[in-house]
């Protein structure tokens, strides 16, 4: 039960294999992709920062509420910082459990926190050479992007 | 009065507030006496726009809130909001 | 979008990989996984059996109407049968959309459908020896398991 | 009379159906109009215990229901409860 802050590539498979136990029945994945839109917007790459000892423990502390909340067998997450390009994995989330409802709440729950709550931000760079941080009111400069809804998935 | 003393602390900017500051951290001399006022007072100076409700603060590598009171030598980390995922 | 049988272990990393699309920003697979224990019984092993025309068709058509219900990419269901051993992986389900919540969503849509309508039949091998067809009244022979409730996760 | 008219159908067992019914397949001479006439008539033969309501029936590989009338020849699959995953 780990929460990550990684500048090399996700490799979901190594982090999968952390996840079975003699007792778990299922095993639910998430992995958030770069996707080539956002609100309309055509995006080229994304770039994203953390402030990797809150983050960390910020993200340590969800997967603990989710194995307190659901009974789950064990959680792992990671996420991407640095600069990432269209397909590549930004954040991967795996729980397993004994029985699937739990798994698939579980995991739901992570994702859901982490993206409110684990000091990451993300910039992002469009087609036409602009670029903004998502979710901020940046003012004078750069693109304006306020909206509550930009979220990579 | 505690209320009017002048103290010295560092402010760390992320994301977009980095941006904005043209810095990730500078010396701050300031009468503010929790956190949400020198917030106040630094997004007067860099034009920070986003609502305190929708930020966060940390205060020496911990998670606080805007009312927390700051002392002297205490870093403060202004956190735009968040976009993980 | 299809759903296979297999005689022959799951890859779920050849599976995955049919899932990525520059549109895809959220992908969210299951698995289910033989666990050692159903409601109280120490497992010892699984034995799948499928009618296999029906089962493709049936499975192929919850991706169909998974696609309908949910604004997914893509969906890919496999679902093995033979014998399994604890820790081996039964059926797997993936799903990519722009948005998690349909992800997530289509996802536990289609495991939840497979196995209330995909004519696939698992038996039990207990530690003691005894063995039972899970969910079914076998009425003399073999062990009694009348429980909707009995599934692998 | 129709409902009278005895056929010739294969009936085809899986899961516990085929160990109750120590077969995987059988010819059989019915009366039965639908297959749902039949199943009660093999499930008295076979000891199944299943009710009708928990399983399901295919006729010649397509899924169909209970009341589906019968005709010479057709090969009737009996699923038991299925358990997926």
């Amino acid at each position: 039960m780990s929460f990550r802050i990684s500048s090399t590539p996700i490799d979901p498979d190594e982090l999968k294999r952390r996840l079975p136990d003699a007792h778990a029945g299922a095993c639910v994945t998430f992995e958030g992709w770069v996707r080539d839109h956002n609100e309309g917007d055509a995006v080229n790459a994304l770039e994203y920062e953390a402030h990797e000892p809150i983050a960390v423990a910020e993200g340590t502390k969800i997967l603990a509420e989710a194995a307190q909340r659901f009974d789950i067998v064990a959680a792992y997450g990671e996420h991407r910082v640095g600069r990432l390009e269209i397909g590549d994995c930004a954040v991967w989330v795996g729980v397993s459990a004994a029985h699937r409802g739990a798994a698939f709440d579980a995991c739901r729950y992570i994702i859901d926190e982490i993206k409110h709550r684990v000091p990451i931000w993300k910039k992002e760079h469009y087609r036409g050479g602009a670029a903004g941080w998502v979710n901020c009111a940046t003012g004078a400069s750069g693109t304006r992007r306020d909206s509550e809804a930009a979220e990579t998935q | 009065m505690a209320s009017d003393a002048v103290i010295d602390v560092t402010a760390r900017y992320f994301a977009a507030f980095r941006e904005q500051a043209g810095t990730d951290a500078e010396r701050v001399t300031t009468g503010a006496a929790t956190a949400g006022d020198l917030y106040g007072e630094l997004a007067e100076r860099h034009g920070f726009a986003d609502a305190r409700g929708r930020c966060k603060v940390a205060i020496n590598d911990e998670l606080s809130d805007w009312t927390a009171p700051l002392k002297h030598g205490d870093v403060v980390l202004f956190f735009p909001p968040v976009a993980g995922g």
